[in-house]
């Protein structure tokens, strides 16, 4: 039967062989297809390992960064030196400043040395502090200013430990590496050694890495994202309730209402131009209109979120009206012929079918914000700005306070190694906080899209 | 060109509810629609027939200006709707589109239930006060659409799962749910076996009682047992208006004529 | 009364006048919303917006307005011998400000009578102190002068917010009036509902003008000064770019731009086909779990910080490149840093600019047409290629137009992947670098701020913004010519 | 209005900043200052912006301010600024550590390794090198591979003007240039240039950008701020320039060559109006802070030596 | 179920091009096509009919694989193409549907110039050796199409700016540009007028000499016209299979009976 159907075929056509057998023709394009198709998975398979490459990097670099080590220090309050006068005045005690609480560290380290009958090489308590970082006097200080009854008790603090003794616990500094070294001395070590032995120096999950604010370049160890986080939060809640909704009533505008003249089209190239002005040039803008000109508030998530805004508006714009335009026009026409207006019509079909487009260009509008420094750097979110957490919904917007990729970007440059770790520690968070808002982001997307 | 005397005849019987008025209609410099006047009737089923691509679609949809739609669609003349030029700057299409329903030639259901896609008209309308009225109106649009038994079941599948014809059904029951005064129908059984369409053109011969329907057809039949007036459109001018008897038995023009008799469907 | 009371008293009312509004409609129309124009809710929406919109308006400009209106009148009471200039007159000013603001705060915490507060006086009472207790740390004691202004400003600004709370109140009334009485039937409910969101869009549209207007007017003054201590010409074809503290630089925008051009076609030459074939895989041919998982992972990509990449670049993709077209390799490669590695890094962080959205977009485009097109036979990647790909090009070419304005935009990958050196070469394997990365550079650098060397970013980021301006243009122009010949 | 001092400027002196803002935090009532980074241009230029609560405090520099800028400031309104020396910041030429043995440049070592044209036997001529032992048998034989400030950081000036025109005087290039018939101030340009054939590399970003371009070349020296290298002496070894070691006193004391001072900027409008200014900078110039045993010193500056007159300085409120 | 004496005879007359044994379609849990047995004849025109949405679309849909495409579409059965099955794992779908042709419900041309849309099977399947060979390709196509005077002068124009009738035609002649040995059409007449459909059935009996078309009608007349074979539909089971001249004089089961002479349209 199937010479019958040749014979009787147009005459260009091969003769029709059977199914289970491929032509050649059709080998061939089953091989461009395979290769087609492989070429996607080639595709997507680069684009994960490359992700898979970044994310172990990371998570191999920063993950030291979560835990901590802390010496147990029982510190005697010596009156004499905390509350000279005796009278408990917390303005008297507030007079010594941290400098002054330093001879009680020295002394607490010796007695610990002594209870765990470790051998000191060290004369000097100066010495010997090296092993505990400097935050360890604000600490005291702040407690006894709290507590000022306790004066002349011995109460046990868990200090941190500085930032090489730490690296060495965790294998990132050696005996070796401290030979030049003026921070600590390989001495220190041993003794680090036999107090972790008697249980006075352990490594402990680090809490305050992911809660605390950052700390000066000399106190690694007492550094942390929480502040910056919350930073980063405000800023985003800025960006997201601002450039959404601008970004998609733009794109409706443009692609739904706009006439065709010489003013959309102004603000059509405007808009893909916009996207294409370097970050930091927002800087500038927002500098120059936010700061000087509307007088907002220096180092302020609100000017972040306001600077960012107007960077991730053309990435939003540009996204939804692809979206928008790709929605069929029989959507529009049955929605109309309905007796919807044209409003309607887009807001109850149009918009709902553009959904998944439009969240992906949030979506990646956001994360390209979240990660941002450049602009973040022109209006003061970047440097040293320790402030505490904010202390309502306003002052979280308008306090000084940096953002997660600022703070991250600074501990990327600072000297100490121990920086480094925690600038990897600080990219974890961030991408799980650029997950948590992709996984948002994947479960909307998922009721809205639908093929037709 | 159409036949007047019997038009005139019919103007002392039913109130006119459209009047064209040397409509043009260009898409870019394509000149689709040419000098068309036609006045249709109230409570009245008027056929639109003609060779394919003639313009029966385009004129319908000027009709309640779907065309606005289409950029490069131009439209001249004049069309009044009880008496009110439809593309008076004031008028509002939306106003007019909910007076003057429409179904598609391509059926084209909402990505969305069965049920959402009959009742979106009805809620934005405000026909429904409550989610009973609502059930209601649903499923009494469903069976004038002749589909009810069919989707009774799947209310809440996707009207894009459906078969052609029963998409198309879904499309006029949508249609009929707002209660439009007008109903313009461009192909409505193209898709539907002759039960359905049975139904469909009792639900035709229903809703002339109380409204105007205008229906494309490209069956004769279909035009001679529902309307009571034929429009034959040829390469987008009007040839011949007048009572459906009349065209089908005794066309004035040349040109109906040999449409009608080298008819075969 | 506050301002925060304000806007929750006029939101308040905005929302009693959706109900009532919607209520009357429907009395109006015998109770059954068939005989209104519109639906119920637009008339509820159409007096909510009467009542919001001008009220807060009005609230916002007060706001602005006010403090500006104060500080006019206050100023006067300051004396001149308490300052030089504008600026310390300000600074002044602010003091003012901070003394009214502390002691409002004082009176509130319970710290200071009112009497007492309006009674205060430098002889009596030292004011730093006092407001010091209530957390208002003053820079200095308090002069009397400044106290006269501060207690001035106090009295003024409560009775400007008195009027204040007065007039926004009566506007959301009168709002709401006017709301009620359009409550009717027979009102254009919608369409007047719709106008004002139409307004609100077009609003939103014209956004993307104001800030480019920004950028401009930030930019401008700048430039400016720049061309007046460098001459334009040798700015825009000069062939060297060689800045230097001591004077004598060389600043040549050419090799700049040639960086820029030459990074960015490297990385949409790695993004856009890795990109597409992502698309196309995930939204034709994988499945849907796999759909799901990959393209958020993808989306990944774009958020990882920038400086990792950079990281990436100079510690693991320069060093592999250099290895295999150094010295050792081909021989093309004078180090790690390179064009090609910038390029390439940064064509992976693009990946997910060109394959999500296109995902998005491919995704859009009918099953019709994919059933078209396979009912004649053609296998799955003819489709893509010849039916579903054209049919989403619009979207596609935003998307990478998207990727290519990042890439024009990126910093950090191109300093520590590209090198910061400006060379004008075709070797794709010598460090370079770009408009954006000088940009940087030159403002966050230590010299004179107020040499050509510093100010030259500004320049170069009004030539940038110039420059891809006119390819916007000439963008919209080609799209708008194909367009016209296809559609 | 705002509580806090906003401070602005130099990253080379943002650490030193940081460490004195944090223990101000701790010891005093008032907020923490918020201590921007950005550049000593930026800052300058933000600082010279005007007098007012949107502008900022305190400009730190790595350089001293210039003429044209003070004018810039004064057209602003900014017209009494205090200038204050914090100390010193050396400049130190390491390379790996088990790199090869870079222990002892001279500046003719580096100006011979990194010019574009050196003396060759009395004669001018495109520089010919690529090993460092070509031209000093005592340096090791390694390729000649520089990292180098780029042109955007003050330390680039230093560098040219300390060792790259001192090197260029030393080997008899500036000689043989003006011989050659430049004129003495155009020699002088040619002396601090550097060969762009990929030898010398222009480092735009940080330390920690030199230290990893370091890290994946064993042969290349680098140039770092003592303080870093202090922090990372595990990965780094130094070299001494003309045969001193660079150390805090050494570079205290003038012997060591490479060095430079740091300095921040008060806007004396702002003292008494913006809380905590003048009790920060006396704090941050105090004994116990930025003296010889203070945590700034231990981080890496060098100690001004003339640390009582700026004590004074700032007491007085003394303006430039 | 179906009358197979009369298949019988058929069989010594015609070869078997296509046997459906006992397919099954689900849409998710929706049994949409049960039990069907099918032998189709070549160089035969079948005609399928039945109510709409009984699952004739579905079927054939089946006969290409086309429902490959739908995700929650199931097929169970054997259907042999030239005795090879194909639902076998080793047949490649898209030389299947190389050889078997298919004419959508929906017309559904390509957002490309009308040229283009005829030109896309022939270029894939590297039917033309030149241009100018494509050029004669796509005009006899059209001309076969019957749509041909309609666009001769604007081939260029997109495919998507034509009216109803005239994409369906387009989709047609797009379909037989790549010369399939079997043509399945889904109502390829709805949308057009009598002489379109004229044109349209002519070429569809000049095709029977040289392959097998199955076509989907809603119109009794046009399945009696053109097909030598009818099979109805119903509910999703093939109730009756047959000569077309025995279907429609002579049914055998009731339900087929009731349909045809319920006939309306
Ligand atoms: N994609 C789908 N998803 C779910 N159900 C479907 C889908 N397509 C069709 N169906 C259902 O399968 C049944 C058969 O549909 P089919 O399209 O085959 O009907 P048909 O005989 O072609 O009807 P018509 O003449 O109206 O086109 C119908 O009940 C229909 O609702
Ligand atoms: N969007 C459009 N752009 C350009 N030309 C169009 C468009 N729509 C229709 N036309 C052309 O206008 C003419 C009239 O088309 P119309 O759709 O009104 O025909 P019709 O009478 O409805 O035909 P059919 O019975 O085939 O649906 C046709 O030649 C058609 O090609
Ligand atoms: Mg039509
Ligand atoms: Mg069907």
């Amino acid at each position: 039967m199937t010479d019958a159907t040749a014979s009787g075929a147009a005459p260009q056509k091969p003769a029709s062989g059977s199914l289970l057998e491929l032509d050649a023709r059709t080998k061939r394009r089953n091989a461009a297809e395979a290769r087609f198709k492989f070429y996607g998975m080639a595709a997507v398979g680069i684009g994960l390992l490359f992700l898979v490459l970044l994310l172990v990097s990371i998570v191999r670099n920063g993950v030291p960064a979560y835990t901590q080590t802390f010496i147990s220090l029982p510190v005697e309050l010596q009156a004499e030196k905390l509350d000279k006068n005796g009278n408990r005045d917390p303005e008297e005690i507030k007079k010594v400043s941290t400098f002054g609480y330093n001879p009680l560290i020295d002394q607490a380290l010796f007695r610990v040395l002594e209870e765990n009958g470790v051998e000191s090489p060290f004369e000097k308590g100066a010495d010997l502090r090296k092993m505990v970082s400097a935050s360890a006097a604000a600490e005291i200080r702040d407690y006894v200013i709290a507590n000022p009854e306790k004066i002349g008790e011995t109460v046990s603090f868990r200090v941190l430990a500085s930032s090489r003794v730490d690296g060495y616990l965790k294998g990132r500094v050696t005996r070796e590496d401290l030979a030049r070294d003026k921070n600590l001395d390989a001495e220190h070590l041993d003794i680090i050694d036999q107090l972790k032995e008697a249980g006075a120096v352990a490594r402990t999950f680090n809490w305050s890495f992911i809660l605390g604010a950052d700390a000066s370049e000399s106190r690694p160890e007492q550094a942390g994202i929480g502040v910056s986080m919350l930073g980063s939060l405000f800023m985003m809640l800025v960006v997201l309730l601002l450039s959404l909704p601008i970004g998609v009533a733009a794109s409706i505008y443009l692609e739904e209402f706009a006439p065709k003249n010489v003013w959309t089209d102004l603000i059509e190239v405007n808009i893909s131009n916009l996207a294409a002005v370097p970050s930091i040039v927002f800087g500038i803008l927002g500098l120059a209109v936010f700061i000087q000109f509307m007088h907002l508030p220096q180092s302020a998530p609100l000017v972040g979120g306001l600077v960012l805004t107007l960077m991730t508006l053309p990435t939003i714009i540009i996204s939804t009206r692809a979206s928008l335009k790709s929605v069929p026009p029989s959507i529009r026409d049955a929605a109309l012929g309905v007796g919807a207006s044209k409003m309607q019509s887009v807001f109850h079909h149009v918009l709902p079918l553009a959904m998944p487009g439009i969240l992906t260009g949030t979506i990646i509008g956001l994360a390209q914000a979240l990660g941002e420094t450049a602009p973040l750097l022109l209006i003061g979110m970047v440097g040293y700005i320790a402030s505490n957490y904010p202390d309502g919904v306003a002052s979280g917007f308008l306090d000084p306070n940096s953002a997660m990729p600022a703070q991250i970007y600074e501990w990327a440059k600072r000297a100490d190694p121990a920086y480094y770790e925690r600038a990897w520690g600080g990219i974890i968070i961030l991408l799980l906080f650029l997950m948590t808002m992709n996984i948002i982001a994947v479960i909307l997307r998922r009721r809205f899209e639908r093929r037709w | 060109m159409y036949d007047s005397p019997s038009l005139e005849n019919e103007v002392t019987d039913k109130a006119i509810k459209i009047a064209a008025d040397k409509v043009q209609v260009f898409y870019g410099d394509t000149h689709a629609i040419k000098d068309v006047d036609v006045q249709i009737q109230d409570k009245t089923v008027t056929a639109f027939i003609g060779p394919s691509g003639c313009g029966k679609s385009t004129f319908l949809r000027c009709l309640n200006r779907m065309n606005d739609t289409i950029d490069i669609c131009r439209v001249q003349g004049q069309i009044l709707l009880d008496g009110e030029d439809i593309y008076d700057k004031r008028v509002d299409p939306v106003q007019l589109r909910a007076k003057v329903g429409m179904v598609f030639q391509k059926p084209n259901p909402f990505p969305k239930s069965i049920y959402d896609n009959i009742a979106y008209g009805p809620r934005i309308h405000g026909l429904a006060k409550s989610k009973a009225d609502l059930d209601v109106i649903v499923e009494k649009s469903l069976r004038r659409g002749a589909i009810w038994d069919e989707v009774k079941d799947r209310l809440h599948a996707p009207g894009t799962g459906l078969s052609g014809g029963q998409q198309q059904r879904l499309c006029i029951a949508r249609a009929v749910a707002t209660e439009p005064e007008v109903l313009l129908m461009d192909e409505p059984c193209s898709a539907l076996d002759p039960i359905a369409t049975g139904q469909v053109e009792e639900l035709i011969d229903e809703l002339r009682d109380s409204y105007s329907v205008v229906i494309v057809t490209h069956s004769m039949q279909q035009a001679a047992r529902v309307s009571q007036k034929t429009a034959f459109f040829h390469l987008g001018n009007l040839v011949e208006y007048g009572e459906t008897s009349q065209i089908f038995t005794n066309p004035v023009d040349p040109r109906t004529e040999s449409y009608i008799t080298g008819r075969i469907g | 009364m506050p301002a925060t009371w304000i806007f929750l008293i006029v939101l308040a009312l905005s929302a009693t006048g959706y109900l009532l509004g919607r209520r009357r409609a429907l009395v109006s129309a015998g109770g059954d919303s068939r005989h209104l124009h519109s639906l119920p809710a637009y008339y509820g929406s159409n007096a909510a917006l009467l009542v919001s919109v001008p009220a807060l308006l009005a609230l916002v400009l007060w706001l602005f307005a006010q403090p500006m209106v104060i500080q006019n009148r206050v100023e006067h009471l300051v004396p001149e011998t308490s300052y030089a200039n504008e600026g310390e007159l300000s600074l002044v000013m602010s003091d003012v400000r901070r003394i009214a603001e502390g002691l409002d705060l004082a009176v509130e915490q319970g710290a200071m009578t009112e009497a007492e507060a309006t009674d205060i006086r430098v002889e009596t009472t030292n004011i730093r102190d006092r407001l010091g207790a209530v957390g208002v740390a003053l820079g200095s004691d308090v002069e009397a002068p400044i106290l006269v202004a501060a207690k001035a400003w106090r009295e003024m600004n409560a009775t400007g917010n008195m009027i204040r709370t007065g007039v926004v109140l009566l506007i959301a009334l009168a709002g709401f009036g006017l709301g009620m009485v359009r409550a009717d039937k027979d009102f254009r409910a919608r369409n007047s509902v719709e106008k004002v969101i139409l307004a609100l869009l077009i609003l939103a549209a014209s956004l993307a003008i104001l800030t480019t207007v920004g950028i401009i007017a930030s930019l401008l003054f700048n430039t400016i000064e720049f061309f007046k201590l460098y001459p334009a010409l040798d700015f825009f074809f000069g062939l060297t770019w060689a800045p230097s503290f001591g004077g004598g630089s060389e600043l040549g925008i050419l090799p700049l731009l040639w960086g820029t051009l030459y990074i960015s076609v490297i990385a949409l030459a790695v993004a856009v086909p890795i990109g597409l074939f992502a698309a196309v895989y995930l939204s034709e041919y994988a499945s849907s779990t796999v759909r799901s998982f990959a393209k958020p992972m993808i989306e990944v990509l774009a958020g990882i910080p920038t400086i990792v990449y950079g990281l990436f670049a100079l510690l693991t993709v320069g060093p592999m490149l250099f290895q295999a077209f150094g010295p050792d390799g081909a021989g093309w490669m004078g180090g790690g840093r390179a064009v090609m590695t910038a390029g390439l890094v940064m064509g992976i962080m693009l990946i997910p600019f060109v394959s999500s959205l296109s995902d998005d977009i491919i995704n859009a485009v009918p099953q019709a047409m994919r059933d078209g097109s396979l009912g004649l036979g053609a296998t799955k990647s003819e489709t893509v290629k010849q039916v579903v790909l054209p049919a989403a090009l619009p979207g596609i070419v935003g998307a990478i137009l998207l990727a290519a304005s990042r890439a024009i935009g990126e910093t950090m990958i191109v300093v520590l992947g590209a090198g910061a050196a400006a060379r004008l070469s075709m070797n794709p394997f010598e460090a370079m670098t770009t408009v954006t990365a000088k940009i940087v550079s030159q403002l966050t650098g230590d010299a004179d701020f107020a040499s050509p060397e510093a100010l030259v970013a500004f320049a170069l980021g009004m030539t940038l913004f110039v420059i891809t301006l006119c390819l916007n243009v000439f963008a919209l122009w080609i799209v708008r010519k194909y367009r016209e010949q296809y559609e | 209005a705002r509580d806090n001092l906003q401070v602005a400027g130099s990253s080379t002196v943002l650490p030193y900043a940081s460490i004195v803002a944090e223990a101000f935090g701790e010891n005093f009532e008032f907020p923490t200052p918020v201590v921007e980074s950005g550049g000593s241009s930026a800052g300058l230029k933000r600082f010279c912006e005007g007098v007012g609560e949107n502008t900022i405090d305190i400009a730190n520099a790595s350089r001293a301010i210039r003429e044209k800028e003070i004018k810039a400031c004064a057209e602003a309104g900014v017209t009494d600024i205090i200038q204050v020396r914090i100390g010193y910041d050396g400049i130190v030429f390491a390379s790996q550590l088990d790199g090869p043995a870079f222990t002892a440049f001279e500046p003719a070592d580096l100006y011979n390794a990194l010019a574009p044209k050196v003396v060759v036997d009395g004669e001018l001529v495109d520089n010919p090198y690529t090993m460092w032992s070509e031209f000093n048998a005592e340096l090791p034989e390694a390729e000649i591979l520089a990292f180098i400030p780029g042109t955007k950081h003050g330390t680039r000036e230093v560098f040219e003007e300390k060792v790259l025109a001192a090197g260029c005087e030393t080997t008899g290039a500036l000689e043989a240039m003006i011989a050659s018939g430049m004129s003495e101030d155009d020699a002088e340009d040619a002396c601090i240039a550097v060969r762009t054939d990929g030898k010398s590399v222009d480092i735009d970003g940080d330390y920690t950008e030199t230290l990893a371009s370091i890290d994946s070349n064993p042969n290349a020296i680098g140039v770092f701020g003592l303080a870093f290298y202090e922090n990372n002496t595990d990965k780094l070894k130094v070299a001494t320039m003309s045969g001193v070691e660079p150390e805090t006193a050494t570079i205290a004391s003038g012997e060591y060559p490479v060095s430079r001072p740091l300095y921040f900027y008060i806007k004396k409008a702002h003292i008494g109006v913006i809380p905590g200014l003048k009790e920060f900078a006396q704090f941050f110039v105090a004994d116990e802070i930025a003296g010889p045993d203070g945590p700034l010193s231990a981080y890496g500056l060098v100690s001004d030596p003339e640390l009582a007159d700026t004590q004074a300085m700032i007491e007085n409120e003394e303006t430039m």
